[in-house]
């Protein structure tokens, strides 16, 4: 039999037992003995699972009960930490509704049927179920406010006309200025205000969708300043986690920026080895020589200007900032990949593949490639650090994220202000240090891990 | 293996041993103080900034000097002087005062140090100033051929080699002022021509090193290390050298203000000038922190090229919804004044005019707001028509940042504006305001002189620090009147019709006037807070030491290594 | 049937460029790795080379595969020019010569199975449907020797010798009429080693395949090489059918080669 | 290693025309001037600087000027109207320029002022970085899995992680307010500069622990040195004479990254401690369109980081013979 004649095998071929008993063997690739490797080293897991946490939180950050990470409280800042503390149950995404009451209430009954009322007058308008804060004790509560979760269409600074429609609703419900109860009675209740604050700013439509969803499940229930607030009285924890997203993010873009060009650039070097490595090699060398400061101010530069044509193609100055950063870190990457693959390229089973016919496209996609992964993946722990701390760095000098984005660098910075002689706020310190800290402290170890996982001869000790 | 690595690292520490034994050092001078940022300059006809302003008020001297509490001329090297009649003639009086090689200064040296000032190649960013001379602004208009023919017809003149002789072309109030800032104080035209004969490309630097530079204030240069201190040693040759007390001054070029306040605070710099925001409330428990109005003021730029900027009524409605008190009582702190005009408060025989607004009490915001509200609405912006997306647009820089996000918050809350914030490094900033690629813009002014005019001529139609597109032919009118009008208070009176128009306008929003934030060793004597936030050095000295102080008249120079009580 | 030989090497020269040591050393020859080969292999054939490490034997074996370009002479399959083809024009022939390398650890990909090994080749070559390449790859196992259920282990799984019937199962795999089989067995232990020999000369008689065998051991060719040829310094030092040249060795080497290799036994 | 060295020279060159010509590029593509101030200059000041610093000519002949094939000065090539008495000029002449900021000095001034500051807060940030690493590293690896062990890796860690704008602030606060032994900035002697070296070589004092762990474990697992002890040499003798020698490669090779990595970090931390050194032009020169004085600098650090990229490879060889330095390369 002849390779050429190898034909489908019909039903009932007896080479299909072959097929089915191979099925029943299954080894244990490269890659699963690592995983089971990685598994058994405690310190990896742990930070492995603190990884996917702070992934979670930062990716879900909207949907945690925090406080406003925008939100200036300037009257009391800075604050220290009340660790445990609940915060402002009025929290600050909201639209308030605020009625006075005429005249004292006068049961505890006729008071939460007045409440049960008004949310029913306001249900029946937004279509959302209010929660009633009282002013004053039961006795001598004087107005209810009635706080609904924030929307832009019922914002009346954003021309939403709630206001004139809660008046008339509560006119055609009122005789003689006494608003008809649920359940009998009634009672004075004229509306004070109606007053939005809108928490987040610009959030994304999976954001906002979060922040429903928040309210859903925690309410009004908010943290309180865990971990302090800053200058200007923004809750520290709450710039901390969503401080994470854009730090998680810059790293992430970096990251794979230096993955894809990185490992392809060096690949291509180290495989095609001579003249070409060297050529590539002393671009490289080029590049490296290049102070990145000057080309990061550059690009800023040019994004000002071409703000209006650039934000029409979603490139923002964040984008920028992944592709200069990425652009710094993978040529650390490429070095490292094209040492890796100049020892690989020689190997028997390349060369195997080789005088099998293969082309450079399948040897470099399926017998280099996969064999960086491991590589790839420590330099990835040590290089998602580096570009965080560029970014802290670039918001040292000023030129990092622009507010109302935080970042744990532009938090770093501000730290940096706090740390002084005079009156030192330790926690503005403490917070971004601990952040920042224990997620590079969490890769390195996670990387550390990695590598003696991938590295069996290494395990056993 | 050993010895390579051993190699390694000896071979950096004696490098580094080596580089230090390079610099001589120098021991504590008498007083130091950080000037913020290294000067640009020596030269005073070519610098323009704050920083260089002080430095050149301790090498040179003009006419007159500032009193450091009240700013009046006091007798420089002019013993005195007088106006003509006719409000235009002015004589000065030299004294006898020498250059700190020991020659003299003659009226000469300040006929040539001002002609130069005006002369184009000079490129001197204040030798507009000159232009209230008669024929000044002639002559530096005219070409390089004319110009020599051109000075007989300009109104400076030396009758002797004592008298200087001045004739202005219109009235000029500010004048003797001018006289004591540092683009009209004498340069050595001998040095000058010197260096310019034995090194014709650099002669620019050249005369300006330690060394070379001849000068003639209470202060001469020793020392000039780039980006870290330059050293001052009292000049003998001054003519009030007797009263000179301070033998030596540091002046650093700290920029990073924590850095600055560290030093201040471990003893080792005795006056800094800035401090950081968000210390201002533990600084003001103390006694060295004292804030006082200062000649500049805060306020936004608007592009009224554009739309909807270019509708009066939305810019009154954003000039009103600004929470200026929030900003200076919380974000600001220092004591800074809410403000309604262009012009600070303070300035001499001036009554400046104010936007109208519904008053300065707690309530008033709110009327405000309701104000712009009730204007959008009849701009056309409502909940069906609303605003588009507002930029601000500032320089990199933590205050302007947070004044930006509450004045963006307010616009937000009572308009219900969409507020994007552009923050650029200061060049692009720069370059995006001169060239209007903007629509709200932080700026500030800062007076060279106590006069309203050094802030409402900014915004004449055209002129290079206008930036904002607007051109009122009134204005212009107004201005151009209160220029050649002789009667004090009537000028006053024109003015202020100006800055009212203007305010009316509202080509600019007006946010607050600042104060200046000097942190000062109490011990220092002759250093007194003023509006123009100007200190000579001339009058610096140490307070008689207290009976319970160990310490000697002048601060030991090695102070560092003591602990120090503070 | 053609005429020309299956594999005919004539000439056959390799050099390797040597960095030069020191400073300022002279420029130093290239290293002959290679020296004017030449030999001719016909189809069903069996020749032995053998050679001390270093006697460019391992060369041989490459440039015969084209995974190293030769410096001169000529290499020609059925009279088919090969040392001037290109990467593309070599592909085709790949299916009629194959190569087994001595270290069966270093020569299987950690991470491809047993059963991806050998396909390989028949994707390369783009022979059959993915379902029939797997077929085909694992009755190619089955033949080397191994059971059905190992197909989808990975090479560490496999021991020594199994691996190496990996190896061969992947060269058979195109059907090749040349097997070239680079020290096939020196890396293992004597007693697999035996069996490896003779899993070889079971599929020779099977398949009727030529084989260029490499050793540096005259005993482990001598059973299945019928003519044996010597290297030494990258030269041919002597060629000869198997009984020829253990009953009258004409070289000094070979005589060496022999004396040496029964106490090595 | 002569053919090595020359090539690396070749490209060395290539490599400062690449930069200077990217960096020229660069600097004249962002808006903003670096005369504009908040006060705008008249336009015939403008006019008149701009003639001083020969910023009216077209960018080809500023280009040209500023590398300096053809001196454009007064005494340059008589075709474009010099008077022919220098061919070369600009930076083929090693004359950077006037600085546009400092009008009082030369980029040359400036950077031969700054320099060997930088230098010596880097090469003893450096030394220190080595000293403390090594050391670090050796211990940690030969107690792997102690308590010790755990400590170093940790703080190691927390040195990579924290900014190291934080870490001076803390060391500030105790150094000098706490303590009070040392003074929070300034320049002027050696007591100037132990905080700045530390805080600069911590996150590379780190790292070369990190990695010289890393090198030690994999040698000391290796065969030669299983021989080595069963020779019955010292654990003393094995680890310093044989395992440091391989195992330190890492560290070497990571020594030119680390080295742009201490001019880069420089920065930072000259900014904190008001050290008069490049960090603090390199930023503002850029900042300020200082357009000499940013080229110039630019070209010092890429100078810099190549020579010292190369030594590195120069080194690598020396302490392993079994890499040639082609492929080093």
């Amino acid at each position: 039999m002849s390779a050429q004649t190898a034909s489908a095998p019909a039903k009932g071929d007896p080479r299909l037992a072959l097929l089915a008993e191979a099925k029943s063997g299954r080894g244990s690739s490269l890659a699963r003995e690592t995983l089971r490797r990685l598994r058994r080293d405690r310190a990896a897991l742990v930070c492995a699972l603190f990884l996917g946490a702070l992934g979670l939180a930062s990716l879900f950050a909207p949907f945690v009960p925090l406080a406003s990470p925008q939100v200036m409280h300037l009257a009391d800042a800075p604050r220290p930490p009340a660790l445990g503390s609940s915060g402002d149950p009025r929290w600050a995404h909201r639209v308030s509704l605020r009625f006075r009451l005429l005249e004292a209430p006068r049961s505890r009954e006729f008071l939460v049927r007045t409440e049960q009322t008004l949310v029913a007058l306001v249900r029946g308008l937004t279509g959302e179920t209010a929660r009633v804060f009282r002013s004053g004790a039961r006795e001598e509560t004087e107005a209810l406010e009635l706080a609904l979760l924030y929307r832009a269409a019922l914002d009346p600074a954003r021309g939403a006309d709630l206001e004139a429609r809660l008046r008339s609703e509560l006119a055609s419900q009122t005789q003689d200025g006494k608003l008809h109860l649920r359940g009998g009675g009634d009672a004075g209740v004229e509306l004070a205000s109606v007053s939005a604050q809108d928490g987040y700013g610009a959030l994304s439509r999976f954001d906002r969708w979060l922040v429903a969803k928040r309210h859903a499940v925690f309410g009004f229930y908010q943290l309180g300043p865990w971990l302090g607030s800053d200058a200007k009285g923004r809750d520290l924890l709450a710039r901390l986690v969503f401080g994470s997203r854009v730090s998680l993010l810059v790293a992430l873009c970096g990251g794979l920026v230096s993955v894809l060009v990185g490992v392809s650039y060096g690949a291509v070097a180290g495989y095609f080895g001579g003249r070409t490595d060297e050529r590539m090699m002393r671009l490289i060398d080029v590049l490296y020589s290049i102070p990145f400061l000057f080309v990061v101010i550059f690009v800023i530069t040019l994004l000002g200007e071409y703000r209006a044509e650039l934000a029409e193609l979603g490139i923002g100055r964040m984008t920028a900032f992944f592709v200069v950063l990425g652009l710094v870190t993978w040529l650390t990457m490429a070095r490292v990949v094209r040492g890796q693959v100049l020892s690989l390229r020689n190997q028997e089973f390349v060369l195997a593949a080789r005088a099998l016919g293969a082309s450079h496209t399948r040897v470099l996609l399926s017998h280099i490639l996969p064999h960086l992964s491991g590589l790839v993946a420590v330099y990835l722990t040590l290089t998602l650090p580096a570009v965080m701390l560029y970014e802290a760095f670039l918001s040292f000098l000023g030129l990092g994220v622009e507010p109302p984005d935080v970042s744990w660098g532009l938090l770093a910075a501000d730290a940096m202000d706090a740390l002084n002689p005079l009156a030192t706020a330790w926690w503005l310190v403490l917070g971004p240090a601990l952040f920042l800290g224990s997620t590079l402290l969490a890769l390195n170890v996670l990387g550390d891990g990695l590598r003696d996982a991938l590295d069996p001869r290494l395990g056993g000790r | 293996m050993q010895r390579l690595l051993a190699l390694a690292l000896v071979l950096p520490v004696g490098l580094a041993l080596l580089g230090l034994a390079r610099r001589a050092r120098l021991e504590r001078a008498d007083f130091v103080f950080n000037n913020g940022a290294e000067v640009t300059s020596l030269d005073p006809a070519a610098i323009s900034g704050q920083a260089e302003g002080r430095v050149a008020d301790a090498l040179f001297e003009g006419l007159t000097v500032k009193h450091p509490q009240t700013l009046e001329a006091l007798p420089g090297v002019a013993e005195a002087w007088e106006l003509a009649p006719d409000g235009l003639t002015w004589t000065f009086h030299l004294r006898a005062a020498r250059w700190s090689n020991g020659e003299p200064l003659t009226a000469e040296d300040f006929l040539y140090s001002w002609r130069r000032l005006l002369e184009p190649a000079t490129a001197a960013p204040y030798a507009a100033l000159l232009h209230c001379v008669r024929g000044a602004e002639a002559y530096a208009a005219a070409s390089a051929d004319e110009r020599e023919a051109r000075w007989a017809a300009v109104g400076l003149r030396a009758s002797d080699a004592r008298t200087l002789v001045v004739e202005l072309a219109r009235p000029t109030p500010y004048f003797l002022a001018l006289t004591s800032f540092h683009p009209l104080f004498p340069v050595r035209r001998k040095s000058l021509e010197h260096f310019q004969e034995r090194f014709p490309e650099s002669w620019q630097s050249e005369w300006m090193r330690p060394g070379n530079l001849v000068s003639n204030g209470p202060y001469k240069l020793i020392e000039r290390r780039v980006n870290d201190r330059l050293r001052l040693a009292k000049n003998p040759e001054y003519w009030d050298a007797a009263n000179v007390a301070l033998r030596s001054i540091d002046v650093l070029a700290v920029e990073h203000i924590g850095t600055g306040l560290n030093l201040y605070l471990a003893g080792d710099v005795d006056w800094i000038d800035r401090v950081p925001t968000a210390l201002v409330p533990e600084l003001r428990k103390r006694a060295d922190f004292t804030p006082a109005p200062y000649l500049a003021t805060y306020f936004y730029r608007v592009n009224v090229t554009q739309p909807p900027l270019d509708d009066r009524r939305v810019r009154r409605a954003l000039a009103l919804s600004i929470d200026r008190r929030a900003l200076c009582e919380r974000i600001l702190q220092k004591g800074e004044l809410p403000s309604w005009s262009v012009t600070p408060p303070s300035l001499p025989g001036y009554a400046r005019a104010e936007m109208l607004h519904a008053g300065d009490d707690e309530t008033a915001l709110e009327r405000d707001r309701a104000e712009a509200r009730a204007l959008l609405a009849e701009a056309g912006y409502g909940p069906q028509h609303p605003l588009p997306v507002l930029e601000i647009l500032f320089n990199t820089s933590e205050t302007h940042r947070d004044i930006a996000e509450v004045v963006a918050a307010g616009w937000t809350s009572a308009l219900g504006l969409e507020v994007k914030l552009l923050n650029q490094e200061w060049k692009s900033y720069l370059d995006s305001q001169h060239n209007l690629r903007y629509q709200l813009s932080r700026s500030s002014w800062i007076g060279d002189y106590a006069d309203a005019n050094n802030f409402l001529e900014v915004f004449v139609g055209g002129g290079e620090n206008n930036r904002t597109g607007w051109r009122n032919e009134r204005y212009d009118g107004l201005v151009g009147e209160a220029a050649r009008e002789l009667e004090p208070a009537r000028r006053a009176t024109l003015l202020a019709q100006a800055e009212a128009l203007l305010l009316e306008e509202l080509p600019i929003l007006p946010i607050y006037s600042y104060v200046s934030q000097n942190l000062v060793n109490p011990r220092l004597d002759g250093f007194f807070a003023n509006v123009q936030d100007t200190h000579p050095p001339k009058f610096w000295r140490w307070k008689r030491p207290a009976p319970s102080a160990t310490e000697p008249d002048a601060p030991a120079p090695e102070r560092r290594g003591k602990k120090r009580a503070r | 049937m053609n005429a020309a030989p299956l594999l005919e090497v004539q000439d056959l020269v390799k050099e390797f460029p040597r960095p030069r040591r020191g400073w300022l050393a002279p420029r130093v020859a290239p290293l002959r790795a290679v020296d004017g080969v030449s030999f001719t292999l016909a189809r069903g054939q069996a020749l032995g080379l053998v050679g001390e490490s270093g006697s460019g034997k391992t060369t041989v074996a490459r440039l015969v595969l084209g995974l190293e370009r030769a410096s001169s002479g000529s290499i020609r399959l059925e009279g088919r020019e090969l040392t001037t083809l290109s990467r593309a024009e070599w592909r085709p022939l790949r299916r009629r010569v194959q190569l087994v390398f001595q270290d069966p650890a270093g020569a299987l990909d950690p991470r491809h199975t047993a059963l991806d090994c050998v396909a390989e080749g028949l994707a390369i070559q783009r022979l059959g449907k993915p379902r029939e390449r797997r077929l085909r790859a694992l009755e190619l196992l089955v033949s080397v020797g191994l059971a059905p259920r190992q197909a989808n282990l990975y090479p560490h799984e496999f021991s020594g010798g199994q691996r190496q019937r990996i190896g061969i199962a992947r060269a058979l795999a195109l059907e090749p009429e040349l097997l070239v089989l680079d020290e096939p067995v020196s890396a293992l232990d004597v007693s697999i080693r035996a069996q490896i020999l003779n899993l070889l000369h079971e599929l020779q008689e099977r398949r009727g395949l030529a084989y260029l065998f490499i050793a540096h051991d005259l005993a482990v060719v001598r059973a299945l090489c019928p003519r044996i040829a010597v290297m030494q310094h990258g030269k041919l030092v002597e060629c000869a059918s198997r009984d020829e040249l253990f009953a009258r060795p004409q070289h000094e080497y070979t005589r060496a080669l022999l004396a040496a290799a029964p106490r090595a036994r | 290693m002569m053919r090595f060295l020359l090539r690396r020279a070749l490209w060395f060159v290539i490599t400062v025309w690449a930069v200077v010509t990217l960096s020229f590029a660069l600097m004249r593509g962002v808006r903003g001037g670096p005369f504009s101030s908040e006060r705008a200059l008249h336009p015939a000041v403008e006019q008149a600087l701009a003639e001083r610093y020969h910023l009216d000519w077209p960018i080809w002949k500023q280009y040209l000027a500023y590398v300096g094939p053809l001196n454009l000065g007064a005494h340059g090539a008589r075709v474009l109207g010099g008077d022919g008495s220098a061919p070369f000029g600009g930076v083929l002449a090693l004359d950077f320029g006037p600085s546009f900021r400092y009008r009082d000095f030369s980029v040359g001034d400036v950077l031969s002022q700054a320099l060997p500051i930088s230098a010596t807060l880097g090469a003893l940030a450096l030394a220190w970085a080595l000293v403390v690493g090594l050391a670090v590293g050796i211990v940690s690896a030969v107690k792997r899995g102690s308590a010790l062990d755990l400590v170093v890796r940790v703080v190691a860690t927390l040195g990579i992680a924290l900014p190291s704008f934080v870490v001076a602030g803390l060391m500030i606060l105790l150094f000098c307010f706490a303590l009070r032994w040392l003074p929070p900035a300034g320049w002027g002697d050696l007591r100037h500069l132990v905080l700045p070296a530390c805080v600069l070589g911590a996150p590379f004092a780190a790292t070369i622990a990190r990695l010289t762990r890393a090198g030690m474990l994999e040698v000391l697992s290796q065969d030669y040195i299983r021989t080595a002890r069963a020779k019955g040499l010292s654990a003393r003798t094995v680890l310093l004479r044989h395992a440091l020698r391989a195992g330190v490669l890492p560290v070497v090779s990571y020594l030119g990254p680390a080295t742009a990595g201490i001019l880069t970090g420089s920065l930072v931390v000259e900014k904190i401690f008001a050290i008069p050194g490049v960090g603090t032009h390199f930023v503002n020169s850029a900042l300020n369109r200082d357009y000499t004085l940013a080229m110039g600098v630019t070209l010092c650090y890429t100078v810099l980081v190549y020579a010292l990229n190369t030594l590195v490879d120069v080194v690598y060889t020396l302490l392993d013979p079994r890499i040639e330095l082609a492929e080093a390369t």
